[in-house]
């Protein structure tokens, strides 16, 4: 150990989460890219610093997105990453693989690159980490032979994502995988050919619960919701309170709108479904007890982002429910709206929702054909800053 | 030639019969034990979900080692969690048990369900990206070794979610997050005047920077920062390499709290500064690791069942948050962006700690 | 009429770039044809780019265009 | 010369013996019956207050006849509101059904207390100030004849404070009020170019303007206002007279609610727009009564008991405000002002009315 | 009434809140300026329109506030409000009267104006409405004979306000007219003399309940409350209950922090006091029975505002405790420094809040010497745009 040439991140190796030093150690192993890597990165462990300059390159032949260009600042010490560009391979949506396709990329990725890859990115991508310029074509052509393709970058749509949704859930209340898949192969010139003002991410979860985050990282969040009332199984809920759940400390008085009642003497829970806001909580806590209302649909919201520039952004609300089933035309209908308006009015690297902040959500609504309904809001405004349209106005002219 | 939109592979072939069977179908589940879940569908169809932590960042090689499990005991089929955790998805509840004594065998950490820790959704740092602060994967490793029992344990007043990201650009996405790591500069860019005019456009370069620091030096084709303007957000050298940022004594980790993202009870809320700086100390970031697991043991001594961090400080207050944990207020906590006075006390309910 | 399109949106490159900017934003290109149609600009811009007369370069988080002689080797 | 500097007369003369006995020796206090407050001191004083309307506005001739009645049953002692109401300060007991009395026959409401409509704060108006947009007193006293009965009976959930003001500037304070009646106008100031240059300094003027809808035309010495980004708040008159902005046809009330000032229960609120625009309609406001009535109506009718108006509001959700009232909501409820952001909902939980 | 020069105004005296109609009708009996206001304002309700010029006047001989100038628009038509304008006068403390000296104010503004007043303006001031000109300073003369003075107009200090507290009010936590009086003659020369870049307001309340609205209308608001333990009277709580309060539903579920417990069995009422935030509500249901903690003090709070120019502002918590006995000196030198400070950094027409919003919380603070505390905040900053002080660095030179 003494004479390792990695000391510091030898120590990484220790402990039991799994280590990721042992997984570049293994690369390393076979691939001369990953070994500097892991000498690179040790100098980063010793200097304190990041050694990787700023990336910037082409993408595969016809695409303006899809890889990370990266250059090494000591190309001097580590000639086997002088360059090291990531390829963000769209994954299967859900995150779903059967060992042969995973068997695949991982051939395609010993054959052209580092042998490491990320599973996944923060966006969902199956991130294949570093390979020089040379190999990006011919690796994307294998990609593209074994079934993959890739994901965005830049100024384009990027990889959409979806939770687990339908296919292991039971409060799904859309089909948020086959949402997510058709929206990803009906917009893959948008994924492929960047031609927006800047990034635009969408992401899909089947309930409230958000398994995907999208309320908070993405442009556009479409989630599932129901109308009318929670399914309640009354054999169901006596089941969980003879199993000891405390119904009404842990459900009823954590509900948000606390429109639910338990009633120890009649061993029956009553939910006031008008005031119910569908946060979640009692069907977490209850799952064979409480099933999601029958009507089913999505509400869409808009402009979540991280901080750069104005500040971090959630989504906020613009469609309180939406039925969404296939071909989902309204739902293709008004991205495609959306997208039009800012991509005609955004400024480069504007984001959607600083876009709206900037024109105001009455330009924005009127321009996409949405009616304002107070579910936008938290509350309505403050400030008497109000503006009206010329033709509220009485027209008789003013002296 | 290669053909190109083609998407990704339709993930419809990558389910296993009894989701193909029980899709949409599903009535409810429960978390067996730590790590494993039972999706019991409308038809009595039973599926058996096996979730492992990953490093995240994986060798083609470690890749076939979890498809030979997925092969083994799961006739192949598998999945990635929006966390990054490995799940093995089994129709045979009696390949369970085997299954999980292989995979402790092998080392991998069975958990991440329910009221635990789970993975660290996290980022680059200094393994590709060119603008971080800290590195990501390190001080992961070095947070959930500590952190380890919380996530083979459903120990928790409800789940944490943690997670890092390595500048503030955010890909960590940690704006949202129960406990976030945040790789943060503290000195201002150096514009390098030699090479800005040939790799930089000046208006962009100048638009970039949130606080108005940069002011174009028109005459020199280059650019001005004001120090005093400047919080050091690395926007400028996103758009423009010429303005290097990073500083190895004054780069490091800061670290915020109470975010969450589902609308389960609250409404989804952003993190806000815990502390604001921390020194990068590679490898294994003591400083970090021992305030990450300060606030979580303060908050599992504190918090109600089903109660998310920021809901138990927002119900008990962030002057007693600060009391309980030690962490010291100072200036750097109160706003001064341009929402700040949104985040100002405009009442007199307060606690005196 | 695509063909007249494509020819002043390649003038516009060659014009622009005669300076040391050699990247422009697909908005500065939409903006430099003020008469035409934003979605008819990008159609041209994309089939020049599929005749790789025109490049993208991009740093990651954003996309430019280029002509293609000024891409860059490496860097 | 007269002496400058010496401030207000001392209070402390004013103050009637048995207040000066008891300062800052009150025990407790009951609400005796709508508009009488009894103070019981520490010592066992008795303090009787009787609290009456005032229009605010008043004649030397009728402050005389208040003097009248505070000198026959108060030794001469008597306090204004901070909400204008006159008080009658009684030390003795059987001189409080007498004052009543004479109260009651010469028409001065007797009320206020408690769970009530206690006097609007309110402005000029059309009485003397130059910016207003719709006038002050005349609303009031239409508003106050609706709803009189509030002021005389304790029958609301909670106190409900109903202020005005006439234009943008606020000096009613109505922004943070049960229910605010403010005047707005809703075009854009007209610079008068003639006049424009002597009067007014250009860059003053471009300051004042919120949204930055004015540019200097440095040649003409003038103004220009850019329509579409005025949003007629009047600030460019205040410091500007050649830029008019009054409009009969166009100038009108908007209604806010939800606003409140005390700490108690819930932290001060600023109130929020209900109507955008009812127009003036003198000598009555016809249609700002009715909408003030409604609120207050449907308000009274679902609150639980202490509830403030914005309380209730916050409990029952805004969609369901909008719903009971069967006010519209409009694209102009939503912000476009700076701070706009904080108010989208980010969450899904919502009603769906 | 056919006939009347007024129809409809007229309107206006009907019904049974006291008409203001009214008010100007009596004082248009004996004052001809009263007179023409009532026909300026009949021809407003029939234009739908204001008739007052901008005004703009200098104040009386040595003071640059007080007054306001007003003009008609019509004096032509309305020459006896040609000059119109009202006369502040700064209010006792606590707006307590003995009917002489009211008396004394209407017979000198019988001699100098309208006969019409404000009793009171919503700063506080005793407004005379509508003089002339040349009447201002004998009319002020007067006045000061009487023992009066004017109170802020323009750049000033305006006449600071306070809640009757002590005076008449149970929970009166500091003597707020006291504070208030000392204030109005220490800083005599501010209110008189307009050197500030704007306006500047103080108002006191004693309690929590802040029935002078000094949280949401002062740029400097205090705020009586206390510390330690609320003093209970057990036997006062059980009167309330028998008297048939419902505690738990009334007093303790409405109580914000959730501190208090009521037992019906024991019929005792637990308060948690270090939960408590101070929010008068259980006080106010129970003033018998409960009574603030014994060690008293104020919060002070600061920015507070209308919304021109960059939307209202409520104010921010700066001190969270602050003794206050007589002669108030921490709080003077308090108030000075701020004063200094935002008169050497503010701009013109930039009040206090706004000043602060611009510069920064931090930047305030460090100069008027005030310690960060969580009770400034409702919650730290979720942005991540934090300045660091040039000592907080490590000075090591980068290269
Ligand atoms: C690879 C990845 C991090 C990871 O390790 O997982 C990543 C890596 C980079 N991100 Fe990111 N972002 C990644 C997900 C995110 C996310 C999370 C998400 O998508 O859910 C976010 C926050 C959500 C959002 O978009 O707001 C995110 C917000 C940013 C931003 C800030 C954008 C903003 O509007 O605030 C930048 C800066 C920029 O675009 O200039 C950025 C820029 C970058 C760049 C391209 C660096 C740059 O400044 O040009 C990074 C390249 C790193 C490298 O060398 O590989 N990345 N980035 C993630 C993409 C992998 C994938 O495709 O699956
Ligand atoms: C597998 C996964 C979805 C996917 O498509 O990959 C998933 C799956 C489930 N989630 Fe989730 N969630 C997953 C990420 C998330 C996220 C996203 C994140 O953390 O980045 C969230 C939002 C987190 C937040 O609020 O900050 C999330 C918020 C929830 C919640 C709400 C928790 C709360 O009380 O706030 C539930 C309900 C519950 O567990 O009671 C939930 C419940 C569930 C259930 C029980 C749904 C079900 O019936 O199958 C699944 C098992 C949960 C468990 O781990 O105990 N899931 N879940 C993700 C697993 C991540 C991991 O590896 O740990
Ligand atoms: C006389 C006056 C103070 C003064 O110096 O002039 C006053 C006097 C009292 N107030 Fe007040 N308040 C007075 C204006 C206010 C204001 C300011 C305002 O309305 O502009 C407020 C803040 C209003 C707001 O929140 O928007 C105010 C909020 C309170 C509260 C808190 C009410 C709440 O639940 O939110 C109480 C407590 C209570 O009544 O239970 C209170 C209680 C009281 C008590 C009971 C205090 C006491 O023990 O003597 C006094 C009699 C109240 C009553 O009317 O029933 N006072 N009170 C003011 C009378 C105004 C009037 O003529 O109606
Ligand atoms: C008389 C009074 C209204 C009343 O009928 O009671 C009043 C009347 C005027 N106010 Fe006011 N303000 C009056 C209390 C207020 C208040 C309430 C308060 O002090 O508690 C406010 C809101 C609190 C605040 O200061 O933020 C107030 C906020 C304003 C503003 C907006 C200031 C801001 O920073 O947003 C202006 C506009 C300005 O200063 O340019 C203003 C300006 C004016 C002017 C001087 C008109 C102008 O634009 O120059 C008005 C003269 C009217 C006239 O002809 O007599 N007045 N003004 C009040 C003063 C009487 C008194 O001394 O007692
Ligand atoms: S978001 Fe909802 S539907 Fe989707 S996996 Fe999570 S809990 Fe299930
Ligand atoms: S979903 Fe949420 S709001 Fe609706 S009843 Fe359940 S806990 Fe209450
Ligand atoms: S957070 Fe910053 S440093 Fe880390 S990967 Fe993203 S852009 Fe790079
Ligand atoms: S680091 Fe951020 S704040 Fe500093 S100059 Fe660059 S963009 Fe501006
Ligand atoms: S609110 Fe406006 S119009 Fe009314 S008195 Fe104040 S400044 Fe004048
Ligand atoms: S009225 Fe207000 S918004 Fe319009 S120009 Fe004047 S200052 Fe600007
Ligand atoms: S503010 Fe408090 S102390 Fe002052 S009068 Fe009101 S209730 Fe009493
Ligand atoms: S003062 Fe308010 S917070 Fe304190 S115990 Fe009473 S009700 Fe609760």
């Amino acid at each position: 150990m003494t004479d390792s040439k990695t000391p510091l991140l030898d120590e990484l190796e220790k402990g039991p989460w799994p280590s990721f030093v042992k997984e570049i150690k293994q690369a390393a192993e076979k691939k001369p890219a990953a070994a500097d890597l892991l000498n690179q990165l040790e100098l980063s462990y010793k200097d304190r610093i990041g050694h990787w300059k700023h990336g910037g390159i082409v993408g595969v032949k016809g695409y303006g997105s899809g890889v990370i260009g990266r250059y090494s600042d000591r190309p001097d010490l580590f000639p086997n990453v002088q360059a090291f560009h990531t390829m963000r391979v769209n994954h299967p949506t859900g995150w779903f693989y059967k060992t042969d396709a995973l068997r695949k990329l991982c051939d395609i990725w010993d054959k052209h690159g580092s042998g490491l890859t990320n599973l996944h990115g923060s966006t969902g991508d199956a991130i294949l980490l570093g390979t020089t310029t040379e190999h990006l074509q011919p690796c994307f052509d294998d990609l593209s032979e074994a079934g993959f393709d890739l994901g965005g970058s830049g100024s384009a749509l990027r990889t959409p994502s979806a939770c687990v949704g339908p296919a292991r859930c039971e409060w799904a209340c859309i089909d948020s995988l086959d949402i997510c898949y058709q929206a990803t192969m009906t917009l893959q010139d948008q994924i492929h050919r960047p031609m927006f003002p800047y990034k635009f991410k969408i992401k899909v979860s089947a309930c409230a619960n958000d398994c995907v985050s999208a309320i908070a990282r993405s442009d556009l969040a479409i989630m599932g919701t129901w109308k009318g009332r929670i399914q309640v199984d009354p054999a169901e809920v006596r089941a969980y309170a003879d199993a000891g759940l405390d119904i009404r400390g842990e459900v009823c008085d954590l509900c948000p709108t606390k429109c639910m009642e338990w009633s120890e003497a009649d061993r029956t829970l009553v939910i006031h479904d008008g005031d119910c806001n569908r946060c979640m909580h009692c069907l977490n806590v209850m799952p064979k007890a409480l099933r999601p209302g029958k009507e089913r649909g999505a509400s869409i919201l808009v402009g979540g982002k991280a901080p750069i520039v104005q500040g971090s952004l959630l989504s906020w609300v613009i469609v309180p429910f939406m039925k969404l089933e296939p071909p989902y035309t309204e739902l293709f209908d008004l991205i495609a709206r959306i997208q039009d308006w800012w991509d005609e009015n955004g400024r480069s690297r504007e984001r959607l929702g600083e876009l709206i902040n900037r024109l105001g959500m009455r330009h924005f609504l009127k321009a996409v054909g949405l009616p304002a309904v107070p579910q936008m809001v938290k509350h309505p405004r403050t400030n008497p800053y109000v503006f009206f349209w010329p033709e509220e106005i009485d027209k008789k002219e003013v002296k | 030639m290669a053909k190109t939109d083609i998407g990704p592979p339709d993930y419809k072939q990558f389910l296993p019969p009894i989701i193909r069977d029980n899709y949409g179908k599903w009535r409810y589940h429960e978390i067996v034990r730590p790590g494993v879940l039972k999706h019991v569908g409308e038809n009595g169809d039973v599926l058996y979900t096996v979730r492992v932590a990953s490093p995240r960042l994986l060798s083609t090689d470690h890749i076939r080692e979890i498809c030979d499990l997925a092969e083994t005991y799961c006739d192949g089929f598998l999945r990635f969690t929006s966390r990054h955790n490995i799940e093995f998805l089994l129709a045979d509840e009696h390949r369970v048990a085997p299954l999980i004594e292989e995979l402790q065998a092998k080392n991998y950490p069975v958990g991440g369900t329910g009221h635990s820790i789970t993975n660290m959704v996290h980022t680059q740092g200094w393994v590709h990206c060119h603008t971080p602060a800290t590195d990501a994967s390190g001080p992961v490793k070095a947070i959930m070794d500590e952190l380890y029992d919380h996530f083979t344990h459903m120990d928790l007043p409800a789940h944490v979610r943690i997670s890092l990201a390595c500048c503030l650009n955010m890909c960590g996405a940690v704006h949202c997050s129960d406990i976030a790591i945040l790789g943060i500069h503290r000195t201002p860019p150096r514009p390098d005047n030699s090479r800005l005019p040939n790799v930089c456009e000046l208006p962009t370069t100048v638009a970039s920077c949130p606080t108005g620091a940069i002011r174009a030096d028109m005459k020199n084709k280059t650019v001005q920062v004001n120090d005093e303007k400047c919080m050091y957000c690395g926007n400028c050298y996103t758009v423009c390499p010429a303005m290097p940022i990073a500083d190895p004594d004054n780069d490091g980790i800061s670290i915020w709290v109470g975010g969450k993202v589902s609308n389960a009870r609250s409404a989804p809320m952003f993190s806000k500064l815990a502390i604001p700086f921390l020194p990068n100390n590679p490898p294994r970031w003591p400083e970090v690791v021992a305030a990450v697991k300060n606030i979580v043991e303060v908050y599992a001594a504190h918090a109600r069942k089903h109660e998310r961090l920021g809901e138990w400080i927002e119900r008990v207050g962030w002057e007693r948050f600060f009391t309980l944990t030690g962490i010291a207020f100072t200036d750097k906590h109160i706003d001064d962006f341009t929402l700040a006075t949104e985040t100002f006390r405009t009442t007199t309910q307060f606690k005196w700690g | 009429m695509s063909a007249e399109i494509k020819e002043r949106v390649l003038a516009y490159f060659r014009e622009k770039s005669k300076g040391d900017k050699k990247m422009f934003y697909i908005k500065d290109v939409v903006k430099g044809l003020p008469d035409v149609d934003r979605h008819a600009v990008q159609a041209a811009v994309k089939e020049l780019l599929d005749e790789e007369v025109l490049k993208y370069w991009s740093s990651g988080s954003t996309t430019y265009l280029m002509l293609a002689e000024n891409f860059p080797k490496d860097a």
